[in-house]
């Protein structure tokens, strides 16, 4: 409200012409927060999605599979992602009819970064996880900035509460800043309780993030999934 | 050989109202090894009969997945299947990204039969030397198998064999059209591959290596069997009696006319043992 | 990710609101009759398209016999009221009479003159008092003032200048007037999204107001295409 | 698919066939090059739409308001429309977008009329499709300045979808667009928290209740408003002009 | 016919010495060759009918129609090569498509028969292209007046209150003309239709043959459209009756 | 000199002085800190016997919750209160001021302070900041006359009214009143239709959220029930954050002996309010 004073106002019967510059982006909130394993890796993202302070729907799956071991968590820009997501779905198809198998988690993720930075001028405002099972079975985590750089993690934590919760686990997966860190391999179960945790504090402070968490479980015996409910204020 | 003054182009008519470029084409089909689809009322199967080149050399591969729900066997020039395969698959593909749904496979033939007439039409181009059996599964519309030619036809078939020597394979189908609708999947495939062998010449047998067999209905995904999984079906026609023993009779070319050939649809149909191809391009439709 | 536009609200005009100004995009109206003067005024105030207050009450007393008719920011008017009511309040007991109709105008449009570039206010200042009977004042933004016999001010009325000149005329009965002044600004509500909601009226006569109120569905009817 | 129909029109004084001009010769198209200009902001604008799903189908409404501005302009413009026997759509924003997206939704269901296969579009396939047109009109800088609502029957179930401007899509049981989002909207959800499978009278009533509401505080709606229906079992109906019952009396109180 | 074989009858860009474009007489021999089809102008609409000729027991029935809609308002048979005529279907529906998206009226078939004769005598032009092989003929119902054109491979149309094409074009205009054809409403015509294709129906060389009946016309809403199932069958059984019937004066006589 | 030594009482009202230094640095692009404001739902409405007013809890800081648990309904006198929306600071110091001046009121009149006078210092002195204070502000209390309730904009307009929302969830809020309110409600009715309202705002603006607080003003007795709804359940945690013995490095050790601590406890002085 402090805007007002300092832009004249005009009543909204004035003749002063509005100029309105189309905003080609919105928005839509949503976090993304993803933790790897030896031979498993889980991604969760909240099913908020919202724009402004109002929220669209309370239950919007933002984890697209794209192939049997492969998940992408996206966040952003909703309708970037739609189209990005279409895209990559029909790219998987292709590659499957090309070459007669499922693209690897490694190429989907190499494939991404490329479509990413196809519109370096243009670019999709979306923050990109891509998670799965590499070769060898071991879990990894992939994340992007909007016009393609990839980095390759073991956890990472992106969308609107990306930046709250990265230090969290910075500490408790990446056990960063511990004087004694634990030695023993990371659980499943571990990862899991850790990741909803990181949810439960994310809705507490970050207005985008609610109402529910999606999580994927991806292991070698296949993709399960999980729901839990979080504040819808 | 077959030469006459007006077989030299697509773009030309002859004197009776034929386009012999047309007609060679359709021709070509027959060349490639025979092919069978039917359906029933919930699944279409296709088959096919694989060949290799020589005795070092894969198998040519003769079934290829368009989408989910559809599925094609191909008689004739391989390359040319290859073009027409890609432009199916990248049209469903779009109607995929665009409508969230599959294609429906009448449309998408549909669109295929006008792409391919472009080619019976101008002056630089020729006719696709390729027959298809397309066996698809549409929520809405059920099982189809369709049958498209290098003139650009195209047929909704109960059941259809294309390649060389397949008449013997369609004379096995008409008579088994009335038990195909409520028939099961196993029992489709079955009469599929006797269909199948009815096409070889005796001395040969329908093995794993030579057969691919692939199936699409509801509720499942176009799969296509090789090798190993064909077995279970192929040995449960082994060792019947093969009816039709001839191997159709004839040589390959002949025994395996064009579908049209033998309905006579043409006015002065040309003699049956006459190997040169003078049947009109089918006009009748 | 890099900081996205952060002008993130849907820009399909549904967020005005927010940022918007308080303001009574209006239609208001004053008409003299035969021994008085008929106000009216329509009951939306606005933020963007959101309908604040949809029953407002943009009739303001002034004295008893003095009331104005407010269009413009709401803020600003309520303040020169509450202003120039104290003044006149004032004045009348200096005077020891009540003030006239004229020397309220005048300290109106003092105000809205000496402060035209930080104002937005259009008024309409209506009154009864024995030295000329009814009348009105017009004090448009930019703070000039007009006598007139008739006036319509505020968003609503460029929809209905040609109405009230074929309608009104001098000498009216009070009961003509109220129907004339309900019409007109039922028309102007029908047309201007800044205006709706009920009517409300006062009639200003040697015995001081009447208030009157036309409710929204109590509204004259007209074409509507 | 799209791509060719909707891309920007040609100059205007050489919009359609040149005089004279008879089929070129096949395959040579005359490429188009022409500056491109954008409408920046809507002109002649519809308000909310205000829809929700019930057990056995999906309700839209909109008032039947097109305002210039504040100018209450058009009291007579349609915005909820059946599109073919499974979907219907409610539309806001500016009506001369909505008028020609309604044109080339109507013409593609044409095409598939003519086509006489049996197959009729679903809901989901148009909502997708519109989604594709909308973003990729966004991409232009050039948007549609619609929001729309898609809802119908998709096998038997009920679906209701919303596309804005700029691509944005989402599904969900109840979904207000404009003001409705901010008024009908928690009426809405509200009431479906309480009792998640409404059927088609309480849905009726809760819209009723809702374009009151909107009635009161949108300074653009209208008290006359058309009520789509689509069902399960009894297809599409139109219903409308419907009045607003609107009650004053807290302007006694004040 | 003295010029055939002498090589001026290779190209659709040439003429023959005795000034005559073989090519596009040869693509008409086309039509010549498939199956009958005609069109019948009634006092309140238009009765289409075709002779399918079935060419194997493994075809659906479905499949191959020889009649379309262009436009809801259109209908269109052919004769000829039914590839060639899915091309000219497919034209027709874009300038059916294109004329609504412009105009935001159905287009006149008058002005859709120029544009796909145009079409169709542009490849009768080049050396490049062949000319279609096939005949088409359009059939529109639009406010009260019945319209038909018949189209030829060479591009030229004209309007007819009843017209023929195909194998027995001939048989069947001999029919058609017995008819009278101005008074007669298409619910009487639907049954000669059925008649006269049943009569030039050629046995022995043919076996199998589907009847196709579509009409546009008062009844069907303007629309063009299969004929319902019960007007079918009753035309059906009265063409076959009036053949049992011909055929026994046949024997009579003979 | 002495200015250096005893700074001179600062003059009364905001000061300026940094204005014209922070237009430069903004010109050179360096951006303001943003304000905390509270995106907030607050209604109010007027019931048999007085005021129901009603808040939400959250403050915002851009997109993120600076305070779950904040009290948005301001104490102004002991027949008024009043809710605040906007920026956080702005309500709180305006109502505070408010308030001393209606204490100050009270005792130069020796009379209870009616709403009207509230009303009127409040949108005065709103109105003198032209907009640029932003608070809009829901003022419920009951006086001689009875129930009042206004809604004041931060330019310093104000209407009277029986029921009024305020902040980014009013329009939520609102479309409960509408639906549900009717005049001469009793108490408890009054309240929960106040809850739903402010619900409606936490569940739907996301500026609004965490708990309702709810404040009954009836003639002479005020109920104000902080917390009266938590509308949102905290999830549990299922892991322990606590960290282990010697997680955190201890880069060097110093040890001092403290010989000696003398205690002298201080009474905390107590403001002499009677000195006003």
């Amino acid at each position: 409200m402090m805007q007002t004073g300092i832009r004249p106002y005009y009543p909204d019967y004035s003749t002063v012409p509005v100029e309105r510059q189309i905003n080609p982006y919105a928005d839509n909130g949503g976090s993304v927060v993803a933790i790897a394993g030896k031979d498993f890796v889980v991604i969760g993202a909240d099913t908020r999605l919202s724009s402004g302070f109002s929220i669209y729907t309370r239950n919007q799956n933002k984890l697209f599979p794209l192939s049997e071991t492969t998940v992408l968590g996206c966040s952003g820009c909703w309708c970037d992602t739609l189209t990005l997501t279409r895209i990559l779905k029909s790219r998987m198809q292709m590659y499957h009819q090309e070459h007669n198998k499922n693209m690897s988690t490694t190429a989907a993720a190499q494939m991404l970064s490329t479509m990413l930075y196809y519109k370096r001028f243009f670019p999709y405002y979306i923050s990109n996880i891509l998670v799965g099972l590499d070769n060898e079975g071991k879990g990894c985590v992939y994340s992007y900035d909007p016009v393609g750089h990839c980095e390759k993690a073991t956890y990472r934590a992106g969308g609107s509460a990306g930046a709250l919760l990265q230090p969290l686990l910075d500490n408790q997966i990446g056990q960063k800043n511990l004087q004694k860190p634990s030695q023993e391999d990371l659980t499943q179960e571990k990862a899991l309780s850790t990741l909803k945790d990181v949810f439960i504090s994310a809705a507490e402070r970050d207005i985008y993030t609610g109402d529910s968490v999606l999580i994927k479980i991806i292991t070698k015996d296949g993709t399960k999934e999980e729901t839990f409910d979080l504040r819808r204020d | 050989m077959f030469r006459n003054q007006y077989d030299s182009d697509v773009t030309v008519w002859s004197p009776q109202g034929r386009l012999h470029q047309v007609e060679y084409a359709m021709e070509a089909v027959n060349l490639g090894s025979a092919t069978v689809g039917l359906k029933s009322a919930s699944h279409a199967v296709i088959i096919a009969l694989k060949r290799a080149s020589s005795e070092l050399s894969a198998y040519q591969k003769k079934i290829i997945q368009i989408d989910d729900h559809i599925g094609i066997t191909i008689s004739g020039l391989t390359a040319d299947a290859r073009i027409l395969s890609r432009y199916m698959r990248n049209e469903c593909l779009n109607y995929k990204y665009s409508m969230d749904s599959y294609m429906p496979l009448n449309r998408l033939i549909n669109i295929l039969g006008i792409k391919m007439q472009h080619c019976t039409q101008r002056y630089d181009r020729r006719p696709f030397g390729v027959g298809l059996l397309v066996a698809g599964y549409d929520d809405d519309a059920g099982a189809h198998i369709y049958q498209t030619c290098p003139s650009a036809n195209f047929y909704d078939c109960k059941a259809m064999s294309i390649g060389a020597r397949s008449q013997s394979a369609r004379t096995y189908l008409e008579k088994k059209l009335d038990e195909l609708p409520s028939m099961a999947l196993e029992d489709l495939i079955k009469h599929g591959l006797r269909a199948l062998r009815d096409t070889l010449p005796p001395e040969v047998d329908l093995t794993t290596k030579n057969v691919s067999i692939g199936y699409v209905g509801k509720g499942t995904s176009f799969k296509i069997l090789e090798e190993e999984e064909t077995a279970p079906f192929l040995a449960l026609i082994e060792g019947e009696e093969r009816r039709g023993g001839s191997g159709g009779g004839g040589g390959a070319v002949e025994g395996a006319a064009d579908p049209l050939r033998e309905s006579g649809d043409e006015g002065g149909a040309p003699n049956r043992g006459d190997p040169v191809p003078q049947v009109a391009m089918d006009t009748t439709e | 990710m890099p900081p996205v536009n952060t002008d993130f609200m849907p820009q399909d005009g549904s967020n005005d609101w927010r940022d918007a100004a308080h303001s009574t995009g209006t239609s208001i109206m004053a008409s003299e009759f035969d021994g008085g003067v008929v106000i009216g005024a329509d009951s939306r105030t606005t933020t963007g398209a959101y309908i604040a207050n949809r029953v407002s009450d943009k009739l303001t007393r002034v004295t008893d016999h003095i009331y104005c008719c407010r269009s413009g920011s709401a803020a600003d008017t309520e303040a020169i009221a509450d202003i120039v009511g104290y003044h006149l309040n004032f004045h009348g007991m200096e005077l020891g009479e009540e003030p006239s109709v004229e020397v309220g105008a005048a300290i109106f449009k003092e105000l809205c003159y000496n402060y035209r570039d930080s104002l937005m206010a259009g008024i309409l200042v209506a009154g009864w008092d024995k030295k000329k009977g009814g009348q009105i004042y017009s004090i448009p933004i930019g703070g000039m003032c007009v006598r007139q016999e008739v006036s319509i001010g505020g968003s609503g009325s460029s929809y209905v200048y040609g109405y009230m000149d074929a309608n009104y005329k001098p000498k009216m009965s009070k009961e003509d007037c109220v129907k004339f002044v309900t019409n007109t600004l039922a028309l102007a509500m029908s047309r201007d999204g800044s205006s709706g909601g009920v009517i409300r009226l006062g009639i200003i006569t040697e015995e001081g107001i009447e208030r009157r109120v036309v409710l929204g569905n109590e509204l004259p009817k007209f074409y509507e295409g | 698919m799209f791509n060719s129909t909707h891309s920007a029109p040609p100059p205007f004084w050489s919009n359609g066939p040149a005089p004279g001009a008879f089929y070129n010769f096949p395959g040579t198209v005359a490429p188009v090059t022409n500056p491109i200009t954008h409408t920046q902001s809507p002109v002649t604008t519809s308000t909310s739409i205000v829809s929700i799903t019930y057990d056995k189908g999906v309700l839209i409404a909109g008032d039947l308001l097109a305002s210039y501005g504040s100018l209450a302009r058009y009291k007579n413009c349609p915005r909820v429309i059946e599109i073919n026997p499974n979907i219907i759509m409610g539309a806001g924003g500016d009506y001369a977008d909505f008028q020609y997206v309604k044109s080339f939704i109507e013409q593609k269901i044409i095409d598939e009329d003519c086509l006489d296969d049996g197959l009729k579009m679903k809901p989901k396939s148009l909502y997708c499709w519109l989604t594709r047109i909308m973003y990729q009109r966004r991409s232009k800088l050039d948007p549609f300045w619609n929001n729309l609502v898609v809802g119908g029957i998709q096998d038997g179930v009920p679906f209701l979808g919303t596309v804005d401007k700029l691509g944005t899509a989402y599904t969900d049981k109840v979904i207000c667009t404009g003001y409705g989002a901010h008024i009908a909207l928690p009426v809405l959800r509200d009431a479906l928290d309480k009792k998640p499978n409404l059927n088609l009278n309480e849905a009726k009533q809760l819209i009723k209740k809702c374009m009151e509401v909107l009635f009161y505080r949108d300074a653009r709606s209208y008290p006359k408003y058309q009520l789509g229906m689509i069902d399960v079992d009894e297809g599409v109906k139109i219903e409308g002009p419907i009045s607003v019952e609107e009650n004053w009396n807290i302007a006694y109180m004040t | 016919m003295s010029s055939i074989g002498t090589g001026y009858d290779l190209s659709a860009s040439q003429f023959s010495p005795d000034g005559r474009v073989f090519q596009v007489e040869y693509a008409m021999k086309a039509v010549e060759n498939s199956g009958t089809v005609i069109g019948l102008r009634g006092t309140d609409g238009i009765v289409l009918a075709a002779e399918k000729l079935i060419m194997s027991k493994l075809h659906e029935t479905s499949t191959n129609k020889r009649i379309f809609n262009i436009d809801r308002h259109i209908g269109m048979a052919f004769s000829g090569l039914i590839a060639d005529a899915r091309q000219i279907v497919e034209i027709a529906r874009k300038e059916a498509s294109n004329y609504r998206l412009q105009y935001g009226t159905s287009i006149p078939l008058k002005y859709l028969n120029d544009r796909v004769s145009m079409y169709m005598h542009a490849y009768t032009l080049y050396s490049a292209v062949r000319p279609f092989g096939c005949s088409v003929i359009l059939a529109s119902y639009e406010t009260d007046e019945p319209n038909m054109f018949l189209i030829d491979p060479s591009g030229v149309s004209y309007g007819y209150f009843g017209c023929a094409t195909g194998k027995a074009k001939q048989s069947a205009k001999t029919e058609i003309e017995k008819l009278k054809l101005g008074n007669l409403t298409c619910k009487e015509i639907v049954k000669e239709a059925a008649k006269i294709i049943y009569l030039v129906h050629d046995e022995l060389k043919d076996k199998n043959f589907e009847l196709e009946l579509s009409w546009v016309c008062k009844d069907s809403g303007g629309l063009h459209v299969k004929v319902p199932e019960s007007v079918y069958a009753d035309a059906e059984k009265a063409a076959k009756q009036a053949m049992e019937a011909d055929s026994e004066s046949d024997t009579e006589e003979m | 000199m002495s200015y250096v030594l005893c700074p001179e009482i600062p003059e009364p009202g905001f000061s300026f002085e940094n204005c014209k230094r922070n237009a430069l640095l903004e010109s050179k692009g360096f951006t303001t800190p943003k304000a905390i404001k509270t995106g907030t739902t607050i209604v109010g409405i007027v019931y048999k016997d007085g005021v129901i007013l009603g808040a939400d809890t959250r403050a915002t800081e851009d997109t993120t919750v600076a305070d779950k648990n904040c009290e948005k309904i301001h104490f102004l006198a002991p027949n008024m209160y009043c809710c605040g929306a906007g920026t956080a600071a702005d309500t709180e110091m305006t109502t505070q001021m408010v308030a001393a001046q209606l204490e100050l009121h009270k005792l130069y009149t020796n009379r209870e302070a009616r709403v009207a006078t509230a009303n009127q210092l409040l949108k005065q002195y709103l109105f003198s900041y032209q907009g640029y204070i932003g608070a809009a502000l829901i003022l419920g209390g009951v006086d001689i006359e009875g129930p009042h309730l206004h809604m004041i904009y931060p330019h310093g307009s104000s209407v009277d009214l029986p029921y009024a929302t305020m902040g980014s969830g009013s329009l939520a809020a609102i479309s409960v009143f509408e639906l549900g309110w009717k005049p001469e409600m009793g108490e408890e009715e009054g309240i929960q239709l106040v809850r739903n309202a402010i619900a409606a705002g936490i569940f739907n603006d996301l500026g609004s959220g965490s708990n309702v607080d709810v404040c009954i003003i009836r003639k002479g007795v005020v109920d104000y029930r902080r917390t009266y709804d938590e509308a949102n359940k905290k999830g549990v945690r299922q892991g322990s954050y606590k960290f282990p013995r010697g997680a955190t490095a201890v880069l060097s050790t110093k040890v001092v002996d403290v010989e000696e601590v003398s205690v002298t406890p201080v009474e905390a002085e107590r403001m002499d309010v009677a000195a006003f």
